[in-house]
């Protein structure tokens, strides 16, 4: 195996472009090393892209945040802007591993990943985030929903690597949150998990919202229809039934050792509707 | 003469019954007089057992005097974690 | 495989060491420079045990590659004392009988020491957040959590 | 005066709470555990291990992997003897697969190499060419007939005629007129239950580093919680001379029962003899769930009749344990355990061992007790829900005393379990106010401990300090225990002591660290062994002052004149004595070697209450409380931090850890990632009483403490969560999924 710590991000793409083998992009390492210690894979060469100038960077951008793709858990955490108008993506990041793995893991990574349970995605989802993907042929914006393809597997071709992640600008009175099920408090993987982001409107009532699903389908689900079933309400308890409802409609999840296809779809809507309160409620409480 | 009792299981060895009474003084005395009236029983004596002398519970100790009064019972051979 | 030299800093000392490039730093550690105070658990960030820091930030050793330990400050439990004066945490821990078998107590205080560097007066709930990733399988954490505590008040001088 | 008898003291230095001697070390990361040496020219050693559940070996073949620049040894089944011995047989087949791999990560060869990457390199090219057999990994499903029979043949003489062959084992204890108990009850409940096989979960994965040189001479440097004992299994599979073996018990990061097994020791012995150079082979994570431990599964029946006032009338349980691909005799101690708390006029208890395609199990704390205590209390708490009766006052309406002949047999002596009942009732736990989706559960433990082997020899050195050497390795601050105990008997300050853990050839036998023996027995012995050191200190002072030795006692930690000399001379302290030791006489030691007995039998009950999620079947512990009986607590923090550890150890096997098989008979989730041990946040402080009825076995009163603690826990937290849910859970771990779908189906 060869490691590389690659300068630039064209260095980075050269050497995973050009190369035959198996090739890793390192950023936390939080997967990568798993993998590599189980012999899951077995990589020739390796890249590590913590050293290229603004991976680790967090930038304002357009009224949101492009953060790179180095920037880890504790990082983000640490930041009082993306904390503010992004609170559930960064509690859905946050979530992910111990604080020692907090102190390493990306979303970045997480996200290419691909696992279905991944803990950063669903609020990237919802929130509209779009990855920045350079590649040999150039940089282009990928929605988040569209780069995960199914379990360990990505739409990104050959060479390409995210190099940074884009959160929107937000009007005043929005805010997002994150919710997982997990047998014990910590250091689990989502058995199910809600990714709720909303924008209240003038009178209180949710002017639009987007609700995403974890650990329920092959990769994160965006509820389209339990957006709708509370846009325009206030949250009472039967439009959130409602709306727990229309999520257990479109889960599709396995059966396996962390839960049953039943319980997962259960709690994936049991998840959305409390993610959802307390998405309301910080939004409200900005207004 | 010294009654002692026997678990559920050693019972069949011991012609169905569950206290034998044994002439012995000491606990080697008593295995050897079980293992040589009810061969039966031979094979666990040979695994091991325990013996409870008036609640107290031995693993080996075969030179333990036992009173005629003495309640004997035998027991598997204790482990632990 | 090619091995790649590279110079850290481990506890406030130049070191210097050479690796392939598929050891972790956890490996480096306890097999090239014997810190072997670092223990292995788990291999895969699920126990803690190999807690260290680099540059600052307070990682599972076994998660990162000893290659991307070049020009960092790594911080071991070897590094936690001060010549013979223990630090409050490593003394509350044996006058507060934090400790039975004792191998996942390195990695505990090395986590504890860096909670109090962010956060002098955690509450028991952040201090239990933050050390689930420290897994203890002798103590039940009761006593791990009240010697935290008295070391992050004598640290605060209270 | 009988020495090792209890006698009423007042302690000056037992109680109290003093450093540990090892402490420095561990928070420092000095300690040495089984991974961290190294020896000049170590090889490196991995295990390959087996894919299938089930397969007969037909061949092996090694020479690619042999042929590998840097691999030294190589070694199978053929490298090794078939011991006569059944035990011994069933233990080296364990460490290295003889004709079939009897379950998923079976050792099938392993390759010691200059370097872990090439022995790795290694396992890859050697060929196992198998024939998959079926499987069985349930153990209902193996004791049927026409199940895939694991060994053949190794039934004993007590398994009755037309059982599955996998059935090995069976007992049956208790007494009275069953039917006529039964006939007597106003209420009868009779349910089922099931539990998942645990891990013990040590943080230390097992290791060893094994040297054996051409002369025969071997060395092992080992994690285990029983030296000796390793000795006696490596020395038996290698055909070794025990005096040509020294074993040495490295610091030990847990163990808790499963670290009294060897599982690949002997192969590190074997490859080092083979290569000639020392052999280092440390378990990967995903190793030790695979192939070290586990508990015991089990299925279990239990039925209980139960007059309106409260009084059990009659009691039954039918165990069927699971030990794995061998014999196991584990459910002995759960038949015996299962109504130990109670005083029962008919009680029977029958088990059963099957053979699975799993592990061989080991100890883990109160081997087979935890289990079939859980269903007891179960049945018990279900039947006061029933009456309406109070949980607490039921079990005291109904508690084993001094005098109650006991389920398993003998009549018990003075027990604590009354006590500690008593002590739960008063406590502020038992009354504070529940809200609501809380519930509250009780549950009584108890376990028989014991003694055995041991040896202590003790050194008075010339400066007045004293060396104690004692053959236990210290899993939970044993040494200070006993320095303590040292000290209190010799008078002088614990800091003057230093109590270390000798190697197999520094000491006579010493039985493993198990049943909760050390403080009781290696206590007791150090204690005899200081009073025989006292006994010759007495007589230099006397030969000194020129009186008889008859005349002089010991009185903190001085000899002084007694009876008609009394006063004459001034005392004549510890040190004083040490320092002229050359003059008169040569050195002073205190030595005693026992096979103790009299452990006394110890008693428990656990306090919880449990908050559980309606939507999710989530659990939260939100209060614990530990009463236990420790006879006398030596040191009391270490006596807490058992209680503690043995409650959490407790709470994990209840809510979340499980070994689990997939349909192909693998194990689905061998790492702490999905093998699920609490972590800090899943806990609350865990309080613990300490109660002291002395043990009438102990010269200090000292009863073991270290596995009680564990047996409690399971039914206490499944009768908290079935009164939290209205719904009367019966199989663990009581996981999330399984909580919900009993919630959904009640409606």
């Amino acid at each position: 195996m060869q490691y590389v710590a690659a300068k630039t991000a064209d260095e980075a793409v050269a050497l995973l472009a050009g190369h035959s083998g198996t090739a890793r992009v390192l950023a936390g390492g939080t997967d990568l090393l798993v993998q590599m210690k189980s012999g899951m894979v077995e990589p020739d060469l390796v890249v590590d892209i913590k050293r290229i100038a603004g991976m680790r960077d967090i930038t304002p951008e357009a009224g949101g945040f492009r953060v790179g793709a180095a920037v880890s858990g504790a990082e983000l955490g640490e930041h009082a802007g993306v904390c503010a108008m992004w609170p559930g993506v960064v509690e859905g990041f946050n979530l992910i591993g111990s604080t020692q793995v907090q102190g390493r893991a990306t979303m970045a990574g997480n996200l290419c990943n691909a696992s279905p349970a991944g803990d950063a995605v669903p609020s990237l989802v919802a929130a509209a985030a779009v990855a920045r993907v350079q590649g040999p042929n150039g940089t282009r914006d990928v929605p988040i929903r569209d780069i995960p393809a199914g379990p360990g597997r990505t739409t990104l071709s050959k060479g390409e690597i995210v190099t940074s992640i884009f959160l929107p600008a937000r009007p005043a009175r929005a805010a997002d949150a994150y919710l997982r099920f997990i047998p014990r408090t910590e250091m689990d993987i989502a058995v199910a998990s809600a990714g709720v982001s909303l924008v209240l409107a003038a009178d209180g009532t949710v002017e639009s919202a987007r609700v995403a699903l974890g650990a329920v389908a092959p990769t994160v689900l965006l509820a389209e229809e339990a957006g709708k079933v509370i846009t325009g309400t206030r949250l009472d308890d039967e439009t959130l039934a409602r709306m727990a409802a229309a999520c257990e409609a479109i889960c599709k999840p396995i059966d396996d050792k962390r839960g049953t296809i039943e319980f997962r779809t259960r709690t994936a809507g049991v998840m959305a509707k409390r993610a959802a309160r307390i998405a309301y409620d910080r939004a409200g409480a900005k207004a | 003469m010294v009654k002692v009792l026997l678990w559920g299981t050693l019972r069949s060895a011991a012609d169905g019954q569950a206290e034998v009474e044994v002439a012995a003084r000491t606990f080697k005395e008593l295995l050897d007089e079980l293992a040589a009236r009810y061969p039966g029983l031979e094979p666990q004596i040979k695994r091991g057992v325990s013996l409870a002398l008036d609640g107290k519970i031995y693993r080996e100790a075969w030179f333990t005097e036992i009173g005629p009064d003495s309640e004997v019972v035998l027991m598997p051979y204790m482990t632990g974690g | 495989m090619k091995t790649i030299q590279v110079s850290t800093t481990i506890n406030g000392d130049p070191a210097e060491f050479i690796c392939t490039p598929d050891e972790t730093l956890l490996d480096v550690l306890r097999n090239r420079l014997g810190l072997t105070g670092s223990k292995e658990g788990c291999g895969t960030g699920d126990c803690g045990a190999c807690s260290v820091t680099v540059n600052g930030r307070l990682v599972c050793s076994c998660l990162v590659l000893g290659a991307e330990a070049e020009g960092a400050e790594i911080s071991t439990i070897e590094g936690m004392a001060e010549g013979e004066t223990l630090h409050p945490l490593q003394r509350a821990f044996i006058e507060h009988a934090a400790l039975q078998c004792g191998v996942c107590t390195p990695g505990i205080l090395v986590a504890a020491k860096s909670l109090l560097e962010k956060n002098p007066d955690p509450t028991d709930e952040e201090l239990r957040y933050w050390l689930a990733g420290n897994l203890c399988r002798c103590t039940g954490y009761d006593k791990i959590i009240r010697a935290v505590q008295v070391a992050a008040a004598e640290m605060r001088g209270a | 005066m009988a020495l090792d008898a209890y006698q009423k003291r007042e302690f000056k230095q037992v109680g109290t709470r003093p450093n540990r001697p090892d402490g420095v070390d561990k928070v420092t990361g000095r300690a040495m555990y089984g991974a961290d040496a190294t020896a000049p020219g170590m090889l490196h050693a991995k295990v390959l291990r087996s894919p299938h559940a089930h397969a007969r070996i037909v061949a092996i073949d090694t020479s690619a992997a042999e042929a590998l620049p840097g691999v030294k040894a190589i070694v199978t089944a053929a490298d090794f003897g078939v011991p006569e011995d059944a035990f011994l047989l069933d233990v080296q087949d364990h460490c290295m697969a003889r004709e079939k791999a009897l379950y998923d990560g079976h050792a099938v060869a392993a390759v010691a190499a200059t370097s872990l990457a090439a022995a790795k390199a290694a396992l890859n090219l050697i060929k196992v060419d198998y024939e998959v057999l079926p499987h069985v990994t349930d153990v209902d499903e193996a004791m049927k007939p026409g199940a895939p029979v694991v060994q053949a043949g190794r039934a004993f003489e007590n398994v009755p005629a037309g059982m599955s062959e996998n059935v090995t084992h069976h007992c049956e204890f208790g007494h009275g007129d069953l039917d006529a108990g039964f006939a007597k009850a106003d209420h009868i409940i009779e349910r089922s239950f099931r539990t998942a096989a645990t891990h013990q979960g040590y943080i230390e994965p097992n290791a060893c580093l094994a040297s054996v040189t051409s002369d025969g001479r071997a060395d092992l440097w080992v994690c285990t919680q029983g030296q000796f004992f390793y000795r006696t299994l490596c020395a038996a599979i290698l055909g070794m001379e025990a005096s040509q073996l020294r074993v040495t018990a490295s610091e030990i990061g847990g163990g808790f029962g499963g670290k009294t097994m060897v599982y690949m020791e002997p192969v590190a012995l074997a490859l080092s003899k083979k290569a000639g150079r020392p052999v280092k082979l440390v378990l990967t994570r995903d190793e030790v769930f695979r192939a070290t431990g586990p508990t015991v599964s089990s299925s279990m029946d239990v039925k209980i009749g139960m007059t309106k006032d409260g009084r059990i009338t009659a009691a039954q349980a039918r165990l069927r344990y699971s030990g794995g691909a061998f014999h196991c005799g584990t459910v002995d101690f759960g038949a015996q355990a299962a109504f130990a708390a109670y005083d029962l006029e008919a009680v029977q208890t029958l088990g059963w061992n099957a053979m699975t395609n799993r592990p061989k199990e080991s100890a883990y704390r109160a081997p087979g007790a935890p289990l079939s205590i859980y269903a007891v209390e179960s049945v018990v708490d279900e039947l006061c829900q029933h009456f309406g009766l109070d949980p607490l006052a039921v079990r005291l309406k109904n508690a084993a005393d001094k005098g109650t002949k006991s389920s398993y047999g003998p009549t018990f002596d003075q027990i604590g379990l009354k006590a500690t009942l008593e002590a739960a009732k008063a406590h502020p736990h038992y009354a504070a106010p529940l809200g609501p989706n809380q519930g509250r559960g009780l549950s009584c433990g108890f376990w028989f401990n014991f003694g055995g082997n041991t040896c202590v020899s003790l050194s008075v050195n010339t400066d007045g300090t004293v060396g104690v050497t004692e053959g236990n390795p210290d899993i939970g601050g044993s040494r200070a225990s006993i320095s303590l105990m040292a000290a209190e008997e010799l008078g002088i300050p614990y800091d003057k002591i230093r109590t270390i853990v000798a190697d197999t050839s520094s000491l006579g036998y010493n039985d493993v660290t198990d049943g909760s023996r050390v403080t009781f027995a290696v206590g007791l012995a150090t204690i005899k062994a200081a009073r025989d050191a006292v006994q010759k200190m007495c007589s230099r002072a006397a030969k000194i002052w020129g009186i008889d030795e008859d005349a002089v006692e010991w009185v903190d930690g001085a000899a002084v004149p007694a009876g008609p000399n009394a006063g004459k001379f001034p005392p004549m302290t510890l040190a004083e004595i040490a320092a002229v030791s050359a003059e008169t006489g040569g050195p002073i030691c205190g030595h005693h070697e026992v096979n103790a007995d009299g452990a006394g039998v110890s008693f428990g009950v656990h306090l919880c209450d449990i908050e559980v999620d309606p939507e999710t079947g989530a659990t939260k512990v939100l209060r614990y409380t530990v009463f236990q009986d420790a006879g006398k607590a030596v040191h009391p923090s270490y006596v807490e931090g058992q209680m503690q550890g043995g409650a959490v150890q407790g709470i994990g096997w209840a809510l979340n850890e499980e070994y689990i098989y997939g349909a192909d008979g693998k194990l689905q989730n061998p790492g702490f990632l999905d093998y699920r041990i609490p972590v800090a946040s899943d806990l609350p402080m865990i309080d613990t009483v300490i109660l002291e009825i002395p043990n009438p076995g102990h010269p200090y009163g000292v009863r073991g403490v270290g596995e009680t603690g564990i047996v409690p826990p399971l039914a206490a937290i499944s009768n908290a969560v079935s009164r939290a849910v209205g719904v009367r859970m019966t199989e663990l771990p009581m996981s999330p999924p399984k909580l919900l779908k009993a919630i959904e189906a009640k409606g």
